[in-house]
């Protein structure tokens, strides 16, 4: 058991992954000599050498494209996309091309590979590099998507999506990567779609993603001093989605919060919104609520920032609007 | 650097190779009148000399990336045609069960990696195979082709730049015959040649073939095959071909004047690759066994598409993850 | 009053604003001496000439990073995408450059331009070329989004679109057209956002878009037979989306079943079954039912095709279980 | 074809513009490090010659585009400093009332028409900008600026293709600073110039310029934008030069040799710039104002900045439209 950074878990797991099996290799833009520009994959080139640990050209369509070539010919290919919001320049290549060629050919091919990429804002970086676009890949079938909350969850979910045989998108959050936590030596491996419960309730059920977590469970915090019993639930994953949990919960608390980071139209909240209202309507004791940011492009400016993402404020609000 | 060809047999695979295509892709331009092949189907009659002299050039294990115009390279790999036609119409016999289409025809354990029906896509993902091949030491080459039209898009630039900077095995393979869908190359490209006048950003040699002559793609293609199993890079190839009907479909091709068309009629690669065996002393009756055993296997081909059943209703729903299914939910 | 196709109300809408503004122009692969490959702008270049109408290269983010410089520089441009898959292809431009650009500059850059391209499934095309990605452009904040379903409104909504200061994307579907229509002489104008109440009803609230929105009323006439009075709404925009006619409908009937083509994750039934879950919960009567494609790539077979896509018979028989 | 500078007028104003560069960025990286510039900053200290070169070549109307690293090319094209700085601050004067941070400063009416923070993707939208003042008959040019690294994207190709066979007045400046974030641009490219060694595929010449000599990017400026206003097309120039600071932030750009930095540092384009003015005769005096006048302006600035309420918080919903507001229903 040692403390980690969300950080240094990325090189972790990626580490863990490299080790045990051969055909697992790293691609992106400075990953490799400069160990990234966050400083997630520090060292991962210094220990499995450059032919496994690799920069490329800012070609985000070819490298993209390389995971899924190299994963259709026996590799097992993480690539890094810088920032999410790249996921935009290649996401031919990713929507089109990735996620749906095992369908297409009828099962004959196999993309057993991750792309790795910041998501998420709070770091005032404006309109185009602050994007959660979690929803955007849940949307596409053929991709996973899984967004860790903390740095063991990092490393366990990065050896699951590495694991896997499908294609998984794994959000890293900007705002998370100087988070620490102690994280139990050895190996780490989760199983994709299972959600956890960070604090049980009972009267109301938070669901958050990634940097959502902490706001959530913040409230959560909050509202106990209000004499509300929230239950907060990580989903982890999107996809695929541990709805039992979910439902599981709402159907005890009759009440649901979603917490987004992402803008209002169709995010992941829409979703889990939705089967709510089809399969357990006469659960719910109250509206489903959904907050989001507003439906605009993340302003730069701190204070408008702070003003657009979810806080732990919006979320007491909201549940007590409920009761 | 033209490797001349000499052996007869060779020239027989070549030559059977450019029929069955020929004869496939017909067919299956009537099966789609008949209404048994549905949705789409853009052949690529009057271009099988590229077809037949890269299959022919490959080994086993080698990889093909194609576009939507594919169904002859596909089947030249070793794709059985039955299977092939039997995608196109959407039947449960079809290669990839019947979810790809025309536009998809995939046969993987042939090397026939895929065939994309987004413009340039396919480009950076022959990269990639290229990539595994040099870290996992297979010696595989992977051969991507894509029209004229496929030049303008950054996957293009893109996949020519990461291949050449990492010398991977690749071989990009441009079949320019003069237009897009319905517009010439010349109309929107700055230079005379789409893929060639490129090559250089790549640090690539210009390399030209004529696309029509099997012995000349065959020789190309050895050539830049071995330079790349070797461990000396990609290359470019453009080579100079025409389309013999319209893009897809029933397009009757009206956008290209006469003279054109009639010239690059006459200069079919099947009847000049004929001519020239007939003149290097195969005889003809060999010849015609080839063209009997190939239209014999298309009728066979056809009627087991007309004998096939739709797909199971069950397989909508497999196969989009690796566990054969798509659910998405506990 | 003429019958007109579909197919035809597109070029005869781009001609009506083109005639009008002479900052309007057009531009995509094909569009302009060929008619475009779905014949949609025969004519165009041969009435208002190769400078206002012209062919492009294969270059999708150049056509639409054009149409953004020249809006940006005081034309009123259309660019066709010839099929809305290739959205993915220059998604980059779309939804991190016009859509985010006035924002992010505190509204000093205009974007007056409008992206027509050809839209859904039904043509046994394959998955790259069948996509539904209407809620893909709705869940981006600053694009607006339009989808006609029948010839009169292709015009009409096109010239508000043209008219509109903001980009527009106008999903013209590939299987409307053919569809005829009787459409009345002269100019046709619309407003973005207006959803229309297409069949009257007062049991259950269908929402339908484009190519559902005939398979909607299908299901309303049969539902008829069976003594269910049914109310179809087309809702023509889905940015910005008439809540106002919806939830009006909904609060009615207490029921609501969306009929959507695009795959089952996010699309624009569940933004709307989560605002009438959020909103007016306590009006409902029953699920919300969500009618979708599988969360599958569409399968190019025309059986398995023809079962994917949402049916007559399948909102039927939703209808009715909820009854 | 390089155009000889002459007027003393002109060399001023060439000196002036680099000098209010310099010292307006090294006054944001100050901010930055006192937590007065959030976010993130990239700055273009060492590239000033560029920015000052072309600002003083282009007409009033005409069109720039740069990237994230473009505070100086849209300073020098008159965007206020106070709201430059202010934008960066996230400060309600900022020029995008702080909605756009660093990497998006604006001034539509200046001609600045925007600074794009994903590599590549403005090269297009300068295109189109060219072809409005085309169909519009307007004269303008459009000069588009990014880096070394931007050669290797899609978008790139793209809008070369597209800008050359619609000959639109559009001029592409690749500031080659050697460095894309950490990566050596020669580590990713197979030709030795990223941009120069590219033209031949548009059809356009390959045109290097000295990007730390203000004179000779001037007068390569002048020319490219001539051409281009004379309907002679689009040009691509490719200037060398070097970032004296790091990528981005507090970077201090470890991964470059001590030798070649200091080399840089050497050929630092103020300081040549000054000496040459000097050798020619101006009077130390002259520029010692001009260097006075830029700092006092800089001053102003940081005082306006430090001035500055936060913007409104009811503003973070306006302008998603253009009605001003950012409703998406009724
Ligand atoms: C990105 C993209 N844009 C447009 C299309 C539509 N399209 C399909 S084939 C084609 C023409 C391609 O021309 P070329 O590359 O010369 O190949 P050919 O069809 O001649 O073999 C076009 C425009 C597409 N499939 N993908
Ligand atoms: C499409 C895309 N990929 C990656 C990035 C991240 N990124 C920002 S700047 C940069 C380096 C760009 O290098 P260059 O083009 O040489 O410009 P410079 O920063 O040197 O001026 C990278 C990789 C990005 N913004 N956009
Ligand atoms: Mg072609
Ligand atoms: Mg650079």
């Amino acid at each position: 058991m040692a403390e980690l950074t969300y950080r240094h878990a990325v090189a972790r797991g990626i580490a863990q992954e490299m080790e045990r099996d051969p055909t697992v290799v790293m691609i992106g833009e400075d990953v490799a000599a400069a160990g990234g520009v966050f400083k997630t994959t520090e060292g991962l080139q210094a220990r499995f050498g450059p032919e496994r640990v690799r920069d490329t050209p800012i070609s985000e369509q070819a490298i993209t494209g390389a995971l899924m070539g190299a994963a259709m010919n026996g590799l097992r290919p993480i690539g890094e996309l810088m920032f999410s919001d790249f996921l935009m320049v290649c996401w031919d290549i990713v929507a089109n091309q990735i996620a749906k060629t095992r369908y297409m050919t009828g099962g004959q091919v196999s993309l057993p590979l991750v792309i790795r990429t910041a998501n998420g804002g709070g770091t005032r970086f404006g309109g185009q590099h602050s994007q959660s676009l979690e929803a955007m890949v849940m949307a596409i079938p053929g991709l996973k998507v899984v967004a860790p909350a903390n740095p063991r969850d990092v490393i366990g979910l990065m050896a699951a999506a590495v694991r896997d045989d499908d294609p998984v998108v794994v959000f890293e959050h900007k705002k998370l990567f100087a988070m620490k936590q102690d994280v139990p030596d050895g190996e780490i491996v989760d199983r994709l779609g299972v959600a956890t419960v960070v604090i049980p309730g009972s009267d109301v059920t938070i669901a958050a993603l990634a940097a959502m977590v902490p706001v959530a469970e913040e409230a959560a915090r909050r509202l106990k001093e209000s004499g509300v019993s929230a239950e907060v639930i990580d989903l982890r994953s999107l996809v695929p989605l541990d709805t039992q949990t979910l439902l599981g919960s709402v159907s005890r608390t009759g009440r649901l919060v979603t917490v987004e980071e992402n803008p209002r139209l169709c995010g992941w909240g829409a979703e889990v919104a939705s089967i709510v209202a089809e399969e357990i309507l006469w659960d719910l004791d109250g509206p489903v609520v959904r907050i989001t940011t507003p439906h605009i492009p993340l302003p730069s400016s701190a204070e408008l920032e702070d003003l657009a993402i979810p806080s732990p404020e919006r979320v007491v609000e909201a549940v007590l609007r409920l009761q | 650097m033209v490797t001349v060809v000499t052996t007869p047999d060779l020239r027989l695979t070549l030559y059977r190779g450019m029929v069955r295509a020929r004869y496939f892709e017909q067919r299956v331009y009537d099966l789609f009148l008949e209404g048994i092949v549905k949705g789409t189907t853009h052949l690529g009659l009057g271009q099988e000399a590229v077809a037949a002299g890269f299959a022919a050039a490959m080994h086993p294990g080698d990889m093909t990336f194609c576009t939507y115009r594919g169904h002859n390279h596909t089947l030249l790999r070793g794709a059985p045609m039955g299977a092939l036609i039997g995608e196109m119409a959407g039947r449960s016999i079809g290669i990839c069960g019947g979810k790809g289409g025309s536009m998809h025809l995939t046969d993987v354990p042939k090397g026939a990696m895929g065939s994309y029906a987004i413009v340039g896509a396919h480009l950076p993902i022959a990269a990639g195979a290229a990539w595994a091949a040099v870290v996992r030491k297979t010696g595989q080459v992977a051969v991507c082709f894509f029209g004229d039209g496929a030049t303008n898009i950054g996957a293009f630039h893109e996949a020519l730049n990461f291949a050449a900077i990492w010398r991977l095995p690749v071989v990009f393979v441009c079949e320019n015959n003069l237009y897009m869908e319905y517009t010439p190359i010349s109309a929107v490209i700055p230079v005379e040649h789409p893929a060639a006048d490129r090559a250089r950003s790549y640090g690539l040699p210009p390399l030209i073939v004529d696309g029509n002559d099997a012995d000349a793609v065959h020789a190309m293609a050895t050539d830049v095959i071995e330079l790349a199993r070797r461990g000396g890079g990609p290359s470019l190839v453009e080579a100079k071909t025409y389309r013999h009907k319209g893009h897809s479909r029933a397009d009757p091709g009206t956008y290209r004047p006469q003279h054109e068309v009639e010239a690059w009629l006459a200069y079919d690669p099947l009847r000049i690759y004929r001519d020239r065996l007939l003149e290097a002393g195969i005889a003809a009756s060999t010849l015609d066994q080839i063209e009997r055993e190939s239209m014999s296997e298309v009728d066979d081909a056809t009627e087991q598409v007309r004998n096939a059943s739709p797909p199971d209703p069950a397989t909508l729903e497999t196969d989009l993850w690796a566990d054969g299914g798509s659910s998405w939910r506990n």
